[in-house]
């Protein structure tokens, strides 16, 4: 139906457009150098937020580059990196209230730090220990917090879009001033749920904000073949939702960007749609090899636009910063990181009863008989089942 | 007590949870101003306001996607799928999501406050996608729970109960009773037990088990039967999953004989399940084979919907195939 | 990953939009009273297309008023009108190939009536009858041709659309030059299925051509409670795909708009989004009822801007038609309508045998044996099953 | 003959349909040029081009409804799902169209010429997202066949035929098997016969019944079970639908007793509908329950995967069980 309030312009002549003229600018404050570009301002950002950034940033790159290693020596299954998208991710959660709801995809674990989740927390989720909040279900990095506010990360891609804007409507109806922010790659936004994400967030003038962590690539797909579109933001226009399109390595185009985005969705309910563009600097995860599908100058491209260097730079020039501070913050992560993995690794698993507990609230009858069958089972093989053989002694 | 048909009964339930709970809300195709295509709905937006019932874009993915979410807030979330048929774009969201969200978070997060309604079933010449009973597709998913009322009272009651429920939810209305089916219903709030079979007529010689409009169908059967002194006991299993082996095992261990009849196609019907675990169960008691009268393994068809549907005298037959084994 | 052939325009202060002011122009020739407007280029339509397209708007809407009438006096469980989209439908199909494959959604009748189907095809359809080449498994109006390169309409929403896009790939590959039209509602458009569609299109540059019938309404939901943004049009940006906005009752200018877009979709490969704007005229369906959701003043509005009406002006003008000719072909098409429904509603219903066959190629053993209990059931209980008593007398 | 691991033999098929047919197209998330992530389609773009062998944006149900289109239009299409566990997304493209086209359209259009390929099955350290198997939920979908080789012979055999077979395949591939099993595979092409189970070992006492991955734990449970003297009968059913009752029926005729073994969760899995319908064709000759023994009626999981696995063990005492009834 034709909109009532604007009267629609007529041609009598047919024009077919795909839209290429519409290209959407890069937002960007900050150089490689830690310089900011002419022209612009730096968002307010005191001393001691910048260092919870910068030291979140530095703190996730310490974990990648650790977990990794103890993947490849055989400690942990699965493990994947944000490495070059620090800036993106931590960024924009710094941008919102404590109080507000991350939904992330999976390579968000520096939101993770910057709401304070411990390198305890991590490392029980990955070693899927008794202490893992998740208790042991679910692959490595599928993290969660309610104290944070950090929705438990699930592996099909692109389903907490919809969820967040769900999640979104019923913060808006309870009043508290409160938005959530989803994040999800361009591979991810090419899903159905993203189409009906966005569509109902629109209508129904959602305080969400929507994050695509646009790197280039999903596995082993450049983004030339998830799209022949310039990017994810363009698909904005199509729901009629504010986008903006900002330097993903950038941290400070994207703490301005989210915090401007923050506003239209708290105060006057517009959701927005923000694309950092950034790169994927490592692998997909510790089970990809990316040397069959791109280059390493490509990768070198973007190595120099390496989004803490560029913090750092920043951060050295307001003095805020020493080299000193630089080696004794790595070297504490580096401990802290080793030390505390070696704790979880000993910790035991999570308790037998634990496999049939939460499929609902209580445990049904069957899945009762099921774990008792079970435990008689273990009891009379404990050599078999060598994690749950002394558990199952208590049994029936 | 009022007399309603099953829509009415519906909408009553709804209407008593939004009264009751401010953070109850209704959404889906068609379900605000319009009330929903059935009328499910009527006056609920007009009661309580567009921001607690209202129309969403036309996409079940996203319906559910964004129920979760809701559900996962805190708030309660009843989503209207418009025709069962159409719940499987949701299919994903229903049976990765709303089912493991709080197994996969270890009970940090839960959707406990989702319920899915969406009407079901044969009988209204509504051919492939207009008549599926696909209860089965989700029965195969720990952490769901799946209900199917017989009549306006059950309706009422099981529906409220799958409001409260802190599980989400699956909520199949038999649509052909909708208008059909009527019967007196208490007006105040009540709730009838999920996860629990009734027995609604008691025999000797044979069990016979359904849910949902397939109640009528055995009804009708076993006035034949019983004219020719079988004596039948019926069950309405009511709650698909988790499904309440103990009333049908007892009522087996007494009568010997089973059998399960739903519209559904046979192969891979809830049928299966049930004649599964009872065999298993039941097998020293067993006078029988445990016998399934269903849809057949095609499509829902048109011109030929009689024929296809496990009527009464399909079942009437089958008991006395059993009998007389 | 940044696009390489353009640089990116870069901005230092942040910037969002939600694209309103890349509004979609509509494009029309034809006014209400049959003249073009001002600077309107007929498109090159011979005389006897021109009657041939006229004809089938006339004949889909004196079949709509009787298969309505017919469901009304309880001779047809279901019908549903094309009434008010007749130019939009017609005029793109007529721009087409007969060779193109039609995708329909179930409002596009006038596609078939332009392609020769029968009058007689209709009604064995609608009565699922024994020459219903559908067998009489889905609910009338479910029509299907491979003759006439239509595809059998299926009722779950917007599930044709990637399937065009299928069909159309594979049309590419086979290099004869033909494409696929899919036609589909603003409501549908909203499914997941429809963003699958379009973005897989555009990636892999695919001869297809997306129409999307805006009427307005999605049953009883209105177009500004299915999208926030100025219709469907503005979602091609986000797939880099050329899309126009065409007057939808006005057929020279959905003919043309096609002519066009075909062009691009054959030759260049390259997709295209139509959107036709226009009104659904009647009731959503026989089963529903408008009165609760919409006025008749809005109905009128658009009742004065009949397409049919619309072109028969512009054919008088052109001295092609009269109103005898008006008046003979409606007397004609009425009879035909009414003699033929006579017949087909006599025609006995498909075999019991078909009530298996066409699930797989071939019927399974266990199939065949579901359909010998089914025939030994009826012989025992004919009374109860008088459609089919008689047929499975001959079973085994 | 050549040995071969389970993928190289996949691989191997892909290639030889191909090559045979140039309207033969494999495609899928990360298929081209990158061969996938478990690397089945490697070298395939390479060799065919990329129009035949490439990647596809990431969205499953795109997949799946581009795949139908062009099976319709009457190329042959081999469609990847990543993992089964991301294939619900495409279930209402699956159920609804590929499994109705035939039949709404009165055989006017179908898909046969669609096969989609999907790793499935747990032993990976997967937990919920990557260890489904996902069979019983497409067994209940008249039109469909379900097809899971158990070693790298059969895979090519399955896939060839399931490629050439004229109605839409799903194909299910027990990824811990990818490169653990090995075996001789011919060079050549060959078919093996969808809708037949293989007697894969004789026996007396008891028959048991599996498929895909589960074939080994079976294996590794007769061993045991024929210590102790018990003669079982090994059947794989390779495909699930439609099943070959028949087969089946004669062993349990044979051995008295039957087993049944998948990882899937217990309720709703397939194994339901086989003793539900050997309980019926074989009342008169069993001498124990119909036996299953699979996954715990809950999402799968991780650190206690081991437990929740339908292991040898678990076979093997019920197997004894059965045998002591
Ligand atoms: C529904 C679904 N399909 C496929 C996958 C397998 N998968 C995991 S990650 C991934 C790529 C995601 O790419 P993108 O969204 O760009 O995120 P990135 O990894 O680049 O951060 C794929 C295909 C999945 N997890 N879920
Ligand atoms: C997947 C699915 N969901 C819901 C429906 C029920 N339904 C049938 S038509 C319709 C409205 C379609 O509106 P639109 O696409 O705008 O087409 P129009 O009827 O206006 O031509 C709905 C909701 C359906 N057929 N399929
Ligand atoms: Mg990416
Ligand atoms: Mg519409």
């Amino acid at each position: 139906m034709v909109s009532k309030t604007r009267k629609p312009k007529v041609v009598h002549k047919p024009a077919f457009t795909d839209g290429a003229e519409f290209s959407i600018a890069t937002f960007q404050l900050l150089k490689q150098d830690g310089t900011l570009y002419k022209g612009a301002k730096a968002p307010d950002l005191e001393k001691d937020q910048a260092l919870r950034i910068y030291r979140a940033m530095v703190y996730t790159r310490v974990l990648d580059e650790r977990m990794l290693a103890a993947q490849r020596q055989g400690r942990l299954s699965f493990y994947m990196q944000c490495t070059g998208e620090e800036a993106a991710v931590i960024g924009s959660t710094a941008a919102l209230d404590d109080a507000d709801m991350i939904m992330a995809q999976y390579r968000e674990q520096g939101a993770l730090v910057y709401r304070g989740f411990t390198t305890d927390e991590f490392m029980n989720q990955m070693f899927g220990n008794e202490e893992d909040y998740g208790k042991g279900r679910q692959m490595p990095i599928h993290y969660g917090s309610s104290e944070l506010n950090y929705m438990t990360i699930s592996s099909p891609l692109a389903t907490q879009i919809p969820q967040a804007t769900g999640y979104a409507y019923g913060q808006k109806l309870a009043g508290e001033g409160h938005c959530t922010i989803v994040y999800f790659g361009e591979g991810a936004a090419s899903e159905g749920d993203f189409h009906a994400a966005l569509n109902m967030a629109a209508v129904h003038r959602v305080p969400v904000i929507f994050l695509c962590r646009n790197n280039g690539y999903a596995i082993s797909t450049p983004a030339a073949e998830q799209f022949a579109a310039d990017g994810v933001a363009p698909r904005a226009y199509g729901y009629k939702m504010d986008v903006i399109r900002v330097d993903g390595n950038d941290i400070l185009a994207m703490f301005e960007a989210t915090r401007q985005a923050r506003r239209l969705a708290v105060e006057d309910n517009r959701p927005v749609l923000i694309e950092a563009m950034s790169y994927r600097l490592a692998a997909h995860s510790s089970s990809d090899d990316p040397s069959g599908y791109r280059s390493k100058d490509e990768e070198q491209i973007w190595r120099d636009k390496d989004p803490i260097l560029r913090m750092k730079a920043w951060l050295q020039a307001a003095d805020w910063w020493s080299d000193d501070d630089e080696k004794q913050l790595q070297e504490n992560y580096r401990r802290e990181v080793l030390e505390t993995m070696k704790r979880a690794q000993k910790r035991p698993p999570p308790p037998l009863d634990s496999l049939v507990s939460d499929v609902y609230q209580e445990v049904t009858p069957e899945l009762a008989r099921q774990l008792d069958n079970l435990k008689a089972h273990i009891r009379k093989y404990p050599d078999a089942y060598p994690k749950t053989a002394e558990q199952a002694k208590g049994g029936a | 007590m009022a007399k309603m048909n099953m829509l009415q009964a519906i909408n009553d339930a709804l209407d008593i949870a939004m009264a009751e709970n401010e953070r109850v809300l209704c959404f889906g195709e068609d379900v605000g101003i319009f009330g929903g295509v059935f009328r499910a709905t009527s006056n609920l937006q007009q009661k309580y306001g567009k921001a607690r019932c209202f129309n969403t874009p036309l996409v079940e993915q996203g319906i559910i996607g964004f129920a979760n979410g809701l559900a996962a807030q805190g708030s309660v979330a009843v989503a209207e799928i418009q025709f069962a048929d159409y719940i499987f774009p949701a299919f994903d969201q229903i049976v990765n999501e709303s089912a493991k969200f709080r197994y996969r978070s270890g009970n940090l997060f839960n959707v406990g406050g989702l319920t899915i309604r969406a009407p079901y079933g044969g009988g209204i010449a509504g051919g492939l996608y207009h008549s599926q009973s696909p209860e089965a597709y989700f029965a195969h998913t720990p952490g769901l729970k799946v209900v199917v009322p017989r009549n306006p009272h059950q309706a009422k009651g099981l529906l409220l109960a799958s409001i409260h429920d802190p599980n989400p939810v699956l909520f199949f209305e038999p649509k052909r009773l909708y208008r059909a089916s009527t019967g007196e219903v208490p007006e105040e709030e009540y709730r009838l037990p999920l996860g629990q079979a009734e027995v609604v007529k008691e025999g000797t010689d044979i069990t016979l088990l359904a849910w949902g409009a397939q109640m009528e169908v055995l009804t009708q059967a076993v006035e034949l039967a019983e004219k020719e002194g079988i004596s039948c006991e019926v069950i309405d299993l009511r709650t698909i999953l988790p499904w309440d082996v103990e009333t049908v095992a007892d009522s087996v261990f007494k009568t010997g004989r089973l059998l399960i009849s739903h519209e559904a196609p046979l192969t891979g019907g809830f049928a299966g399940e049930i004649a599964a675990t009872i065999q298993e169960r039941c097998f020293l008691y067993l006078e029988s084979p445990i016998a399934r009268v269903t849809g057949l393994d095609t499509p829902f068809p048109l011109a030929l919907e009689k024929e296809y549907l496990p009527d009464h005298l399909k079942v009437f037959e089958a008991i006395r195939a059993s009998v007389e084994f």
